[in-house]
Formats: C-alpha cells, sequence, structure tokens
C-alpha cells in the first residue's frame, strides 16, 4: 500500500524574493528522484504539504504549472514555524514535498470559454499556475479570452513582477494590474480590485471567472460579478483552512461535509451554497 | 459458521495462555479503573467487568503513533524510513460489541478508496476482535440501540462470546475468528443455545434504558446549523478533551515534528475538535473561534457530516461521554434537545 | 442547606427580575444520579432550576471569567458609546470566592461586574470515594437524606454517611463561608479539621525521594493530557496556554513520559500562592490522576515561605508576583554547603 | 562499552543561566583572570535571573542537562534594581517543588556571583560540577530515545 503521509525528497534550487518586506519567496524545487518528479502530476490549483524534518508541514498552493517540467515552485509567506524555517533555507537544502492534494481548477470546464482571473496580493499563486497552463502554447487554443485583473496593497507587494511584465506584452491575455496605492515610480493603475473589476467589465458571456484572494476582496468583487451577469456556477474559488493530514482524515478542515483538503480547496459560488457557512 | 460451547470457568485461563504466543490486549484492573492492555504471558483477564474506561480504538489508533524517521545530514533532515508496522498478531479480547462496532465506522474514514491510512489498516488487519456481548447493558447510560447497534452486535467482531449462564456461546464470526477454534476449543453448540442466546438478545435489548432519537435528527441538523440553540448548549463546556478522547469513534488527530540530536520522528497524536487550537489559522484567524462553533461541529459530525459521507452515525452509544464529562454535558440530552427543535 | 437553596433561588430571581445581572452562574441538578452541574440562569423563571447541595463540585469562578473575558473581547468590536457593562451573578462558596477574588487582584475583571450569591458550604462529595462506595459498579440510583449516602447498583444498596465521601480537600477547608459576597444566603456551615490542612503534604514529604518520585512518575503515567485540569482550573486562564504555542514550543505531546510530567509540573507550579485547593482539577480528571497531592505542597510553600494564603485578601497580591527583602536564601547554592533534597 | 565504563567516562554537563550584569561579568574575570574551573559547564548569558522562565530549567534537564545553575547579581544589587528578588522566589518554590516530586537538591542550584567576584564564580562552578558529578547521570525528567 502506498502510503499518502510520506513526503517526496526534493530539493531547493532557485529562490526569488518576491517583495519589498521580503517576508514572501518562491521557492523552485527539484526531485531528488527522476520517479517521483513523474508520479507528481498535478494541476494548477493543487496543493501540496511542503515537509521540513523536525518542524512539521504546512499546506501551500502550487505555484508553477505543469506545463513547466522539472521543477515544482511554491510561493511562501513567512508566518509560522513551517514557513519561517522554510525562510531561512538556502539553495541545495533538502526537504519534502507531500502532494499533490486536493481538487484543480476545473480545467475541463474552462476549457472552450471565456477567463477572469481575479486575485489578489498574495493569493495569486494558483492562479498564477493556472495562466501560465493556459497559456502554454498547447493550451491556448482550448480557452477563449482570457482577462486577468490583479491586485496588490502597494507596487511592493506584487509578486511575479517579471511575469507580469512578460504577460503584458502578449496580445493574447488582457492584463489589469492595480494597486490601493501607488508610489512616485508607479504608472500603472490604482484602485481596489473590486472597483477595477467593474472599470474593466468583462463579459459574462460564454465566461467564467476564477477569483482568489483575501476574504475582504472576495466580498467586495462577488457583487461586481452579479451584476455582470456571472452565474454562481461560474464563479469559482478557493477555500483556506488549518489542514494537517491533507487526505481528510484529521478531521479538522471540513466544511459541512466536504474536507477542503480532499474535496477542495476548488469550489464554485453553487457549491459553497450547499455547504454550511463556516470558512 | 462455527459455534461452540466454552466452559465458563475456562475462558480466562485460555485468554491468559493465547497471551503467551501472541500480543494480548484486554481489560485488566488498574488501581479503581478497569482499563485495557496488554496481558504478560499466562495473565488472566478481567471476563467480569462493565466495560472500560477507555476505548480500544487505542489499539488500532494509539493516541501517539509513529509515522516516519528521519535524520540530520550536511544538507538538512532526510527521510530515513517509515514507521515499522509489522509487529505481529494482536488479538484484542473483552470487547463490548458497541467498542467493535467503531472499528466498522473508523474502517470508513481510513479504509476509504483514494486515502488509505497504511497505519490503522495495517493494524487492523492483524487484530483479532473477540467480543463479548452484553447480558445485561453494563450501565443505564448505554444507548447503542438508538444509533443502530445492539447488545449481542457481530459488527466488526471476529469471535463472539455470548455469557449463557454455564458456557459462553462462542461465535466464530471470521476466517480470522476461525482462526482461534483450536486455542478456544469446546464443545459444538446445538439448537439450545443459538435459542438461549436470542432470548438473552432481546432481553438485553429491552433493558437498555436510554433511548435517544439520533437518527431522527440528521433532517433538523440539515436545517438547523444557524440556531439560536447553539448559542448556548456550549456555555458549561471547559473546552477539554475528555469526551473525544474516550469515545471509541472520535478519529481527530495532530501531526507533528520530535527531534533529538541528528534523529528526528514524525508523529501523529490524537487532536480534538473541542480544543481551540484545533483549527486555529496560523493568520490567527479561526473558523471556529468559540466552544460554540466546536460543539456544533461535533454534533454536526457525529450526526450529520459521518451519515452524509459514510451513511453511518459516528456513535456508537458506549455512554462513555456522558459518564466522563466533567460538567455533566450530556449527548443523550442534547439530542434529545435538538429533536425537539 | 434546603433553607439555602430557596434563599438562593429567591435572590438570584429578584437579582435577574430586577435586571441587576444578566446571567446568574449557579448549578442545576446532573442527568446521573447524586450529580450537579453548572448552569446558567438568564431568566427569573429559570431560577428555579438552582440547587445547592454537596453535589455541587466545581469552582465556578471559571465560567465568570470566562463569561467576562468575552464579553470584554466582544465589547473591543462595537463603538464606545454602544458599549455596555455585562453584570454576572455566581453562586460562592469558600474556594469560588476566593478564585473570584484572584481574578479581582488580577485585574481580569472589575468588582462591580460580578454580584456574588455567597453560599455556606459543608464540603461536596468525591466521586472516587462515591466510586469505592458502590464498589467499582455504575450508581444506578442514589439518595441523600440527613447526612447518610445511599447508592443503588446492579448487586444491591449501599450506604455511608456523607461526611465520609467528603473531597480530600473539604475535609480540612478552612473557607465555609465565602471571603466577599455580596448576598449571604446561610448560617456558617460546620468548620472542618483546617488544622490537618498540611498533613498528607507532611507525611510525602518524609517519605525518600525515589518513593516520592515514583510516585509522581506512576500518577503522571496515568494522564491523557486531554486538558480537563487545566481548562476547570479558575487560576488557568492565559489566553494561550503555554502548552498550546507552537512559537516556541515548551511542550510537546508525544509518547515520552517526560513530556506530561513537564506539563503538569509547569501548569502545577503557575500556581504557587494562586492554588484555592477547590479540588475541581482533581474531580474532573478523567484518568484519577492524583494532582493535588502535589498542588497543595505550591499552596502549603507559599504559606510556608511567603506567609501567603491564596484569595484571601484583595489588597495582597500573589506571592511570586511580589518580593520581600527579608525572604528566605536557605536554598541558595553556597560552594562547600550541603542542600538537601 | 559496558555501562561501569560508560559511567566511569562519564562528565556532568551542566547548563548555567547567568545574568549580563554580574554572574556573566564575573565568569570573563574569572577567564581574564586565568582562573581555573572545570569545563562541564554551558553558559546561557540572559539579561536579569528575573527574566529566567522556570520552564528554562526543566527544559535544560528535559534536554539532558545533569545540572542547571542559576547565578545573578547579589540581592540588592540587581541592574534592574528588583529583578533578582521576585527571581528568588521564583526559584525558592521551583526548588522547593521539584524537590518534593524526588528530583535530587543538587541538580537545580542557584546562587549569586557578582562581577567583581572571578574567584567566587571559579569556586561556584567547582562546587556546582563537584555536587552534580556526586549524583551521577541524570535519570528524572530527562526525555528518552525518539521512539514510540
Amino acid at each position: 500500500m502506498q502510503n499518502p503521509y510520506i513526503p517526496i525528497p526534493v530539493e531547493v534550487i532557485k529562490i526569488v524574493t518576491e517583495v519589498d518586506t521580503k517576508d514572501i519567496k518562491t521557492f523552485r524545487f527539484a526531485f531528488l528522484k527522476k520517479e517521483d518528479e513523474e508520479a507528481f502530476r498535478y494541476l494548477p490549483g493543487q496543493f501540496a504539504e511542503l515537509s521540513i524534518f523536525g518542524k512539521g508541514e504546512s499546506p501551500i498552493g502550487i505555484a508553477s504549472s505543469p506545463t513547466q517540467p522539472g521543477y515544482l515552485e511554491f510561493t511562501v509567506q513567512k508566518a509560522g514555524v513551517v514557513t519561517s524555517t522554510l525562510h531561512e533555507m538556502e539553495v541545495g537544502a533538502v526537504m519534502g514535498v507531500r502532494g499533490p492534494l486536493g481538487n484543480s481548477w476545473p480545467i475541463d470546464y474552462l476549457a472552450g470559454k471565456n477567463i477572469v482571473i481575479v486575485g489578489g496580493g498574495f493569493a495569486f499563486t494558483t492562479l498564477r499556475s493556472l495562466i501560465n497552463y493556459m497559456m502554454d502554447e498547447k493550451n491556448r487554443s482550448r480557452f477563449g479570452k482570457i482577462t486577468v485583473i490583479y491586485g496588490a496593497r502597494n507596487p511592493g507587494l506584487l509578486i511575479y513582477k517579471d511575469e507580469l511584465a512578460a504577460w503584458a506584452k502578449r496580445d493574447d491575455l488582457s492584463l489589469n494590474v492595480t494597486v490601493d496605492k501607488g508610489d512616485a515610480d508607479w504608472k500603472g493603475r490604482e484602485g481596489f480590485v473590486p472597483t477595477v473589476c467593474r472599470e474593466v467589465a468583462p463579459s459574462s458571456e460564454n465566461a467564467v471567472t476564477v477569483i482568489c484572494g483575501p476574504p475582504i476582496m472576495i466580498r467586495f468583487t462577488l457583487p461586481v460579478f452579479f451584476d455582470l451577469g456571472f452565474s454562481k456556477e461560474n464563479i469559482i474559488t478557493s477555500l483556506e483552512m488549518r489542514m494537517k493530514c491533507g487526505i481528510g482524515k484529521c478531521g479538522r478542515c471540513n466544511v459541512g461535509e466536504k474536507y477542503v483538503c480532499k474535496d477542495g480547496p476548488v469550489f464554485s459560488l453553487a457549491e459553497l451554497d450547499k455547504l454550511t457557512k463556516e470558512y | 459458521m462455527e459455534k461452540r460451547l466454552i466452559k465458563k470457568e475456562t475462558l480466562a485461563g485460555i485468554v491468559g495462555e493465547l497471551a503467551g504466543k501472541m500480543r494480548v490486549c484486554a481489560p485488566m484492573k488498574a488501581e479503581d479503573q478497569v482499563l485495557f492492555r496488554v496481558l504478560e504471558a499466562g495473565e488472566k483477564p478481567l471476563v467480569d467487568f462493565a466495560n472500560t474506561k477507555n476505548a480500544p480504538k487505542n489499539f488500532l489508533f494509539p493516541r501517539t503513533e509513529m509515522m516516519m524517521k528521519y535524520t540530520r545530514t550536511g544538507k538538512g533532515m532526510v527521510f530515513a524510513g517509515e514507521e515499522e508496522t509489522d509487529r505481529g498478531q494482536t488479538l484484542l479480547f473483552g470487547v463490548r460489541p458497541c467498542d467493535a462496532r467503531s472499528f466498522t465506522l473508523l474502517d470508513m474514514l481510513f479504509d476509504q478508496e483514494k486515502y488509505r491510512d497504511p497505519y490503522y489498516i495495517n493494524k487492523r488487519k492483524r487484530t483479532t476482535v473477540v467480543a463479548l456481548a452484553c447480558v445485561h447493558p453494563p450501565y443505564t447510560t448505554c444507548f447503542c440501540t438508538s444509533v443502530g447497534g445492539n447488545p449481542v452486535s457481530s459488527e466488526g467482531v471476529d469471535l463472539l462470546l455470548t455469557d449463557l449462564g454455564e458456557a459462553y456461546l462462542a461465535e466464530f464470526l471470521t476466517p480470522k475468528g476461525e482462526a482461534l477454534l483450536s486455542a478456544f476449543g469446546g464443545t459444538p453448540a446445538g439448537k439450545g443455545a443459538e435459542k438461549k442466546k436470542e432470548e438473552i438478545a432481546a432481553r438485553a435489548a429491552g433493558e437498555i434504558a436510554s433511548r435517544i432519537p439520533a437518527r431522527e435528527i440528521k433532517p433538523i441538523l440539515d436545517t438547523h446549523f444557524e440556531d439560536p440553540f447553539w448559542d448556548t448548549l456550549h456555555l458549561k463546556c471547559l473546552a477539554c478533551g475528555t469526551c473525544t478522547y474516550l469515545c471509541p469513534t472520535c478519529h481527530c488527530f495532530d501531526i507533528s515534528d520530535e527531534v533529538k540530536g541528528n534523529d528526528g520522528i514524525r508523529i501523529r497524536n490524537w487532536d480534538s475538535c473541542m480544543f481551540p487550537m484545533f483549527t486555529k489559522e496560523t493568520s490567527g484567524h479561526n473558523p471556529r473561534p468559540s466552544q460554540k462553533e466546536r460543539w456544533r461541529q461535533r454534533i454536526m459530525h457525529k450526526f450529520r457530516y459521518y451519515v452524509d459521507n459514510f451513511g453511518a452515525i459516528s456513535c456508537v452509544g458506549c455512554g462513555r461521554c456522558v459518564m466522563a464529562c466533567p460538567v455533566n454535558l450530556d449527548i443523550r440530552k442534547v439530542v434529545a434537545d435538538i429533536a425537539k427543535l | 442547606m434546603e433553607n439555602v437553596e430557596k434563599k438562593l433561588r429567591e435572590e438570584a430571581k429578584s437579582l435577574l427580575a430586577e435586571k441587576k445581572v444578566d446571567v446568574v452562574v449557579g448549578y442545576e441538578k446532573g442527568t446521573l444520579p447524586l450529580t450537579a452541574t453548572p448552569c446558567f440562569i438568564t431568566t427569573p423563571e429559570e431560577a428555579d432550576r438552582l440547587v445547592w447541595n454537596p453535589f455541587c463540585v466545581q469552582n465556578l469562578a471559571k465560567f465568570v471569567h470566562d463569561l467576562l473575558g468575552q464579553h470584554h473581547e466582544a465589547q473591543k468590536r462595537v463603538k464606545p458609546e454602544a458599549r455596555r457593562k455585562k453584570v454576572v451573578g455566581v453562586v460562592a462558596r469558600g474556594c469560588t470566592s476566593r478564585s473570584l477574588v484572584i481574578h479581582l487582584q488580577e485585574k481580569q475583571y472589575t468588582k462591580d461586574e460580578i454580584i456574588i450569591l455567597g453560599v455556606p458550604c459543608g464540603g461536596y462529595l468525591d466521586g472516587k470515594k462515591l466510586a469505592a462506595l458502590a464498589g467499582g459498579e455504575e450508581i444506578r440510583e442514589g439518595s441523600l437524606d440527613e447526612g447518610k449516602i445511599v447508592v443503588k447498583t446492579v448487586s444491591g444498596e449501599r450506604q455511608a454517611a456523607l461526611k465520609d465521601l467528603l473531597a480530600d480537600n473539604c475535609l480540612v477547608c478552612r473557607f465555609n463561608q465565602p471571603v466577599i459576597a455580596d448576598i449571604r444566603t446561610g448560617e456558617v456551615a460546620p468548620v472542618a479539621e483546617a488544622e490537618k490542612e498540611y498533613d498528607p503534604v507532611t507525611a510525602f514529604e518524609n517519605l525518600p525521594p525515589e518513593a516520592r518520585w515514583a510516585y509522581f512518575e506512576k500518577e503522571m503515567a496515568k494522564c491523557i493530557r486531554c486538558s480537563a485540569c487545566r481548562n476547570v482550573c479558575p487560576s488557568c486562564y492565559c489566553r494561550i496556554c503555554f502548552a498550546d504555542q507552537s512559537q516556541p514550543r515548551w511542550v510537546d505531546i508525544g509518547a515520552d513520559p517526560s513530556d506530561t510530567q513537564l506539563f503538569q509540573l509547569m501548569r502545577m507550579y503557575h500556581m504557587v500562592g494562586r492554588c484555592v485547593d477547590c479540588g475541581s482539577c482533581t474531580a474532573v480528571c478523567p484518568m484519577g490522576v492524583d494532582l493535588r497531592k502535589f498542588l497543595k505542597k505550591l499552596d502549603k510553600d507559599a504559606f510556608e515561605m511567603f506567609g501567603h494564603r491564596a484569595g484571601v485578601s484583595l489588597e495582597e497580591p500573589a506571592p511570586l508576583g511580589a518580593y520581600r527583602e527579608t525572604d528566605g536564601e536557605d536554598f541558595i547554592f553556597e560552594p562547600g554547603k550541603k542542600i538537601e533534597a | 562499552m559496558t555501562e561501569k565504563q560508560l559511567a566511569k567516562e562519564w562528565e556532568p554537563k551542566i547548563v548555567a543561566i547567568v545574568c549580563n550584569w554580574c554572574t556573566y561579568a564575573g565568569a570573563d574575570l574569572a577567564g581574564i583572570s586565568r582562573i581555573q574551573y572545570p569545563p562541564n559547564v554551558r553558559i546561557i548569558r540572559v539579561p536579569c535571573t528575573g527574566r529566567i522562565n522556570p520552564f528554562y530549567i526543566l527544559r535544560a534537564l528535559q534536554e539532558g542537562a545533569d545540572g542547571v545553575l542559576v547565578s545573578g547579581c547579589h540581592p540588592g544589587e540587581c541592574h534592574y534594581i528588583t529583578g533578582n528578588l521576585t527571581a528568588r522566589r521564583k526559584f525558592a518554590a521551583l526548588k522547593s517543588f521539584l524537590g518534593y516530586i524526588g528530583l535530587e537538591g543538587d541538580r537545580t542550584l542557584f546562587t549569586w556571583v557578582s562581577a567583581s567576584e572571578g574567584d567566587r564564580f571559579a569556586q561556584v562552578i567547582r562546587g556546582v560540577t563537584d555536587a552534580v558529578r556526586a549524583l551521577g547521570p541524570a535519570r528524572k525528567l530527562v526525555k528518552g530515545p525518539l521512539k514510540i
């Protein structure tokens, strides 16, 4: 029997400090064993337990896309015991990854539709995975128009700056980056994500929106999409809950009868409506 | 199925003898309590007792269990191996039918198709459950019949023993049970014994004093997630883990690491939905911020979510939580009150 | 006692009717024989549920702290002009009142937030002694009449004098009356043998160190870390207990006995001069750990070393928050001087 | 190696938690003055003995220290005026409690060494090392090897 609790050994091969406050870093891991890499088949929206021996595990969304073989990336904010230790690690360190876990963004459902991606702050990670997945040349034709609205509190807190610049140059993706408040060097858009969504006003015609961000942003963004005519089936988000096992056993992350780790983290609003309001 | 009669006075000796050959866990007196523990060779277990203070789930899902080991190297800690699961066969003697049923409920969770829990399953495979049917319900707080069990239930049992007076009727229900045929010996049981058992079963079920509408509350829970009922229910709850730790069906756990020198282990420990830290996130946000939400979770999990997911109530009616709750927050009363909503 | 109960209900009723309190924390009849359980009365009509008898075990000050603590937290999220005071009425005997004093000393709330319904106390029934009376069998019925406890079990009826079944801490309690009260509901209860208070501690001190260690080790091995002792204790109110902290993690929760020993040692040590010997922790422990054996030592030391009795005076702070220049120094190491264990 | 040999080669490990202003300076002085004392002590410097959480002492024992020494300024000489006076109460109660549960008295030791007492520091360390050596390796409250 395969033991779902045993992490896969990986090595840190690259670390990028994403934000000015230096508390969000992107870690790139390479698998130590080739067979592990082949077995680790994932889709955007899934997560994995980052496992630091002696400290424990922390569930983190996978930020890289399966179209980028050879490595896994995770963007991690320094917060608890595990993430703080991770932030002190250097290239070459060996640790563990356990996954992939959870469901994913519903790729098959998204196929053939126009996609509106709305991200806030550091919750942009699995959305980035989705964007890179869809923008991959093998996949791009499967999706319609792609609109991205991404906001952070200030320019220094925007993550994946290089990629944002690259996407901005593409004509098969409409990118709208905003900050709550700019600084002297900021030439882009200013304004909260919900406001920008209203301004951009993507059509709900054959469209699905994928939203991920802080609860307050989601709360104010949802009415905008209702007004634009998006149905609850076509608004998709990802939940966060404290997790330990990641496979629906340890009992803490359930919302109603669903386990966020096993049945989620991705739910449509229509699905969430059926669950108890405990998140 | 093989049925035998075993002379009453020989039973403890048979089990004691087995203890020399395999790992036998059985109820034993420990100061003023009766607890399951591993027998020494030849040690005779209690056969005449009400029920144990702790649930036998401890032998399949221990309070602390090692998951894996690792060691420190120049590059960091590296994986050094899984827990060695092969600890030979275990005989779990003297399990009450309600507790044996708890194993089938735990199987549903730990032995799900998609993610199977190797630690639990390996122990479960190697454990033979010898149950002692309740000829009389041991406590007035017993309510097994309200949650789908009964005093002579054979669910989760490999060998069921029913006290017929001078002898035990031994029913060897499964291959694991049949493996004990030669050790238990006895004489073939006839129709008379079977009839006597049926009488005993009917009488014992009738003697169950606590009856609660456990199966009736599912539709109420479905629609009463937000209800003023939850606002006061929890007030006297201490947020301790007594109910969940003694419960035969509670299975929540926490995973943590321990390090000594260059060696480390990852272990899992029982956790409890009653603890504030259970769902507290690193950010400080807690989706179940007070004991209200935690109590609701406990009730919902047992009587609603488990039914949704597995079609069974996650309670076997052993009454341990009723007797052990330090503030007498009686689950029987809670369920009865919900039925009135 | 009956008159006390009657007066208590009347007083609670009028406090609630006149809206002088939002809630009265008291005891009501439990669901098991010979038990009482904490209850929260919010309307005058419900006040008749209140009982006062020797089955009232837990120290209710814990709930006062919880209620007011939660209220203070909730008020932080309310605009200043909309903030309101919550007043909690509490049925308090000697030990409960001392815990309230500790809370007031430690500025957990102010005196105008509580109304103390003082009750005289002659001690409460000890669960272990009662279980022993019942021969370890379930108590199916029980009664208390004229100082005599009668219990019915499966094998018959047994009886004993109430005074022989009182908890050890009650037998040596010098606070049969509350130390502070707004309303007093009864005459002075009989004074216990307070002069024998520290006898068991002294006896334990006189054992050889290895015997003491063996006892400590044995008792701690019973602990299942359910936290009932900590959570029921009125003096244990840290928002996040050291045992729950993850940064740093002070104590592990795994299988090593030293972790449990350290958890208990440290929790108890936090009680120096703050333990009112209410016995709640010992009473609620599901595994029957003899916590009082150790806590009473801290009480004795606080009194002998620092002249402090917990929760007796509103002016005198807990001993570890203060000092005197003349405090004893016998324990200070001097090279060449031997210190006895 | 037999147990006897192990015991023979055993050297006590002692954790000394000392205050920055007096005892640590005293230890410095002992060093500068080249006063010899046994190398069994690992020093942890804290601002004041009043800052020491008693759990430090227990954790040191749990992690395998054979003895723990706490030392600060003499009463009345605390850099923070009264830190060591409250500490004195804490440690008096702790030591008494640990003794009560049967822990050897010489496992946890408390003393005062001022900045000018380099000599006394060395003496204390000698005394403490002898005392702990006489007790042998610690067995109580010690965390065992990692196993379930």
